[in-house]
């Protein structure tokens, strides 16, 4: 985070995209775009646009990787060299390894892995524009690919970040936020279970920024969690019923 | 290294019932031979990228996005920019890709929509110096299939040449060998335009624009790379069968009777 | 590519006793739940390195190195020195530690360590600049478990900030934008210290300071860094379970309450 | 393919080495070269160094390469650091990857693959001294090193490049026609039962010349043909007979 | 090897750093250093600090490379990037990669392999501090480790380098006299009886002085076993009586 | 990673025969224990290199090449040109090499070839400034093992030392810190030769030159570099054996009295 003279809030409490503190950028999600994977959706938040694939529950390759009680997530995230300002080289960075491993933690609760033993269910996910924010939308996204491909679940995963700009909170920051601003939280949650499964910040916050955090996290959840319904409603009513029905 | 390619993925019936619809003239999807199956090209699709194109060739899928920098040339052409191609088969796009760095099947990929690009002089690079021998802009095209429904090879000609179609460079200066990038873009100057026909060999039958399952069951593949004087840019054989002279002819006169139609789908040049 | 970890590594008995130790408040090592191990630092351990701190917690041990160079700033950050922290898990340190590049786990690790210190500004990034835009202070830390007995956050946390309290830099002059190193050195600049406090959720218990076998009884893990102010300056979670928003805020008060423990065991600021 | 102002063709219409347009350079093959390998062969066309050596069949390593019904061929094209003007690096490059792919599928229609199920043959080549055409001339050894081995083939294959300087198609382009010529088109076939095998070019080339590239490559192909045959004859008499049996 | 003007012994025959030609640096040895490991050992040698962790004998990872009649010897030895006055890259260079190697062939003819058929043995050298003889010292210690592992072994193996510097024979060249001497020759033996196991060489030695480099190692060899002993004393009183037995 | 080699590759049925063979002092070959096979060393061979060589030793068949550049000097050694040596243990070669980057075992074999030269100081590395501190000649030295049957130090150390000898370099020159590089070459400046003397152990038996099954019987190996004073400039003890200390003196005595017969078969020093 570095701090600079850059006016991210103005007078009037708008933001540089001219979003109230407690806005999210305009969502959209679709599910089922892809039709090699057995899963997939495509979110657009804001400027991002992110495409993810569920492949499986499959035989797990390598096979050591098996476990006896329950499948193994495989997670990928990736971002297309072009999906940035200075191109990015297709090799995995060191952030992009990180992600993968916290994109699939986010996930894995709300899973019922112990449905798919010795199996493996792979998780790719690819973006192909990034704007602040990629890893809580390809989480989003990535529950309602896991869902497309008709894996049971406990509870979808919704995810958004709450930042830190002008010396407030604000929803959702977009990159230009994230890389001004002052701090950055993203969080993941099972909207109906109401846990916690993916919890991160940069930046500096006070300890009572902290659950005025969740607070704040709350409405914009619901409206992701309704979208992700919406999205897999558009294309399975069947799944989203089973979806449901565990509510 | 390369090894040869896993046989049996495609059952031996299924490719019998491919056959039987040959000859009859028919293939599974109802097109005829020298057809293609339905194109759609949008250009513009990232905004992060200088040029982008996200092509749909039936149920495949390809995405190109075009990036700019200022770089070095290489030492052999100290006055062209450099055309650098990339393709990764991204596991999102097919149960046979598997993660990890481009294998030989992508490495080709990359090579012949780059050689068909460079033999036909597409993007002019002579225009791309900065400063003569020591700074040029380099064109990075990265091709990224996102779903693998067969001919990869034309749907991401198809995108590349798009996304090049669509690329605005910034506008820079050089004041004392210094070079200053605007905000300011204007077109890429591109040439001519280029298109990739592929048509693969299964027993006699020559197929346009084959299926993934064509694919498989086909003994090899041939593409022409084809200029917008219809003269060919371009040959690269794949896979583990062999020719009749005579095919490779008639494969010719197919890639010359259908390139039009791909250029259609083509945006204009800058300019023109 | 990230992929599951094994579950089966701690036997269901093992963690019975565990948890029916918690039920009753007891750790096996008979700590309180927030309490931490032991905490030893020892400064100025690898003469070779500009700064070094070896540091045991309980029998977890870990030794971080600081070097230092001059090089480049990055594009986008020319008025600040580069800070970059980087962590190797050494086969020598546990069974689990496989030899070769750096996994998930230990890249997770260094960038938590890196993002804390950022966050906070611990080093002041600022002041190590040499030649604005062109050549500046790499501070390069990393971090090496030698023994792995749980909890490598926090100890590595303790290690990198001590080596780098302990990190004394060239004095440089710039004379016609050369870079002049001199024999004299004078204390890193440092505008904060950072702690950080990982607590691990068994069941429905948080737990300071988890020991290896807790953390593999855990369901999920918490970090906070903090810096003197008593702010947070870095929060991760781990671990393939889920937490309730009352846990993880009541994890924030006890961070808050055990950070002031860990401070008295850092040495102080240069200067102060 | 750089056009530049450098005379590829002079007024007697003789090119820079003084051979005429249909004119092959210097052919040097040599059988059974190696001690360790089972085949091997070397050969020189004009400057080019070549030396190729045949593995098998043998068991598949790694194991779940092998196929159940026939012999699995790998196949690596590696050129030396010091084979050309530029020292190349010893990993393989973009270039080298294609070509070790490309020579592999210019060979496998010519092996009885299916006599050896279960099994892998080795085809390692390693240029020496690179100048233009080591792909045509790679895949000309490594017939002759295949057959060498004692593999079961339907024919050899034999190859040679087409090329287009000022404006003319001329056979079998050196290193400094292949830089600075309009065009290069590296063909391999099967002589005697007349297939193509592999077929790729650079460069722009009208339609017709692609016919007249065939016609100008056949008699190239013939004498490439005897040098192999002469060369195998040489040290193997049997394993001659026994292509001969085929043709 | 560099020559420079740097006097590295003075009028009186001593060393930059005080020391007699004959002088060893000052030696420590510690044993059982680190809880996870199965043996362990930490060595001081002047400025060197090396750690040495010995896993096994254990299951061999990866199976394939176990052996049917004796255990195989797994050996790491690597430098951390502050352990050296330029950072080093934490991947291992050529060096690290040829002293795995022949440290490992130093330690094995010491080791009763056929004790422990099919299984592995791991050996993980971190050098924390460099300062000239690493590799002798990372010697001693693995000894030290195996042995505290209960690893049956023949014998310890100590080791320390003859160097030269100012035209005659000095025993253990520190960092500097390394780099600005005219030779190093490090050499391992099993001290009792009495073979050697490492022997190499930089620099340029007389046909004599390889004999009286000899003569001149077996002092401080003798004194190295005795610190390698009263080390493996000092916590297992048990072990040390094994080895003696066997002297 | 260093593992230890898969023992059973040689039957011990056929280390019997050796050692018979030996007991007698005879080898398979008809050869006495300190005669070499028989050696060609063919220079020039590669046209595109500066200098080349490639070199039997029996079956045994290797060739370097010598490429040159002009490159910047190490930081420690401003005022000397760069040798790198580098071996690709290519598959070519033998059935036991790998394709892929090189193991230990071309490492040890190109760094032992280096130390040699380096420490006989055979290439006078310090004519090779061009400008001091910046710009150097860096001669690069690729060992290429052709067809792998026993002894590849020394028959890598005459291809090696051979096709140094072998090696014409540009004439360069250097105005206002710019380095030209002329098409006239001349030979590069030696100040002494190198050979490799290679002697395996066999129970108690000292084997000059083994071949490759007499190193699969082998318990060890020690390997003396010779300048042209008759010196040691190298010495590599290898294998998973022990020597007795007499046993390295006579092994010493060996390589003294061979070195002259190999010292023959290289090409003169240039000017010489």
């Amino acid at each position: 985070m570095k701090n600079s003279n850059i006016q991210l809030i103005d007078e009037s409490g708008k933001r540089v995209d001219g979003r109230y503190p407690n806005e999210m950028r305009r969502l959209r999600i679709e599910a089922g775009v892809l039709k090699n994977a057995d899963g997939s959706a495509y979110i657009e938040l804001g400027n991002n646009k992110i495409i993810v694939a569920v492949y499986g529950p499959h035989e797990s390759t390598p096979k050591y990787l098996a476990e006896p009680d329950r499948a193994v997530i495989r997670c990928r995230y990736s971002m297309a060299p072009f999906s940035v300002s200075d191109r990015k080289s297709p090799s995995p960075s060191r952030r992009e390894v990180e992600l993968s491993m916290v994109i699939r933690q986010a996930l894995e609760p709300a899973v019922f892995l112990n449905e798919y033993p010795r199996t493996m269910i792979d998780v790719f996910i690819e973006v192909l524009e990034a704007d602040g924010g990629t890893r809580t939308a390809s989480i989003t996204a990535a529950a309602v690919a896991l869902a497309d491909a008709g894996i049971a679940m406990r509870d979808l995963v919704s995810a958004i970040a709450i930042g830190k700009v002008g010396g407030r909170l604000v929803v959702d920051l977009n990159g230009l936020e994230d890389q001004y601003g002052e701090g950055d939280m993203p969080i993941a949650m099972m909207p109906q279970l109401n846990y916690v499964t993916l919890f991160q910040a940069d930046g500096v916050f006070t300890p009572q920024e902290i659950e005025d955090a969740f607070r704040m996290v709350a409405d914009p959840i619901k409206k992701i969690y309704r979208e992700q319904k919406r999205a897999l409603k558009k294309k399975y009513v069947d799944v989203v019923r089973e979806v449901e029905k565990s509510e | 290294m390369s090894e040869s390619k896993s046989a049996g993925v495609l059952s031996l019936l299924k490719r019998e019932v491919i056959l039987a619809g040959l000859r009859k003239g028919e293939r599974e999807d109802g097109r005829s031979l020298t057809e293609y199956r339905e194109i759609e090209v949008k250009t513009g699709y990232v905004g992060k990228a200088e040029g982008s194109a996200l092509v749909s060739l039936g149920d495949t899928k390809v995405i190109a996005g075009v990036k700019v920098d200022v770089g070095t040339p290489f030492p052999d052409t100290p006055n062209m920019g450099v055309q650098i191609v990339n393709a990764e088969f991204i596991p999102v796009a097919s149960p046979v890709f598997e993660p990890g760095p481009p294998g030989e099947d992508a490495i080709e990929l990359a090579r012949v929509i780059d050689r068909g690009l460079r033999s036909a002089e597409a993007v002019d690079l002579e225009s791309l110096v900065l400063v003569p021998g020591s700074k040029v802009w380099t064109i990075f095209v990265d091709i990224y299939p996102l779903d693998h429904y067969g001919n990869l090879i034309d749907a991401s000609g198809l995108a590349a040449m798009s996304a090049l179609l669509d690329t605005k460079l910034p506008v820079a200066t050089v004041e004392e060998g210094e070079v200053r990038v605007s905000e300011e873009k204007k077109p890429l100057p591109i040439k001519t335009r280029v298109v990739y026909v592929t048509i693969a060999k299964i027993e006699d039958f020559l197929v346009v624009d084959p299926t993934f399952e064509e694919e498989l069951a086909a003994d090899a593949r041939i593409t022409y790379a084809v200029n917008e004087d219809l003269n060919i840019c371009g040959i690269q054989k794949g896979g583990s069968g062999a020719f009749r002279v005579k095919e490779l002819l008639d494969a010719r006169d197919i890639a010359l009777e259908v390139a039009p139609k791909l250029f259609e789908k083509l945006p204009g040049k800058p300019g023109a």
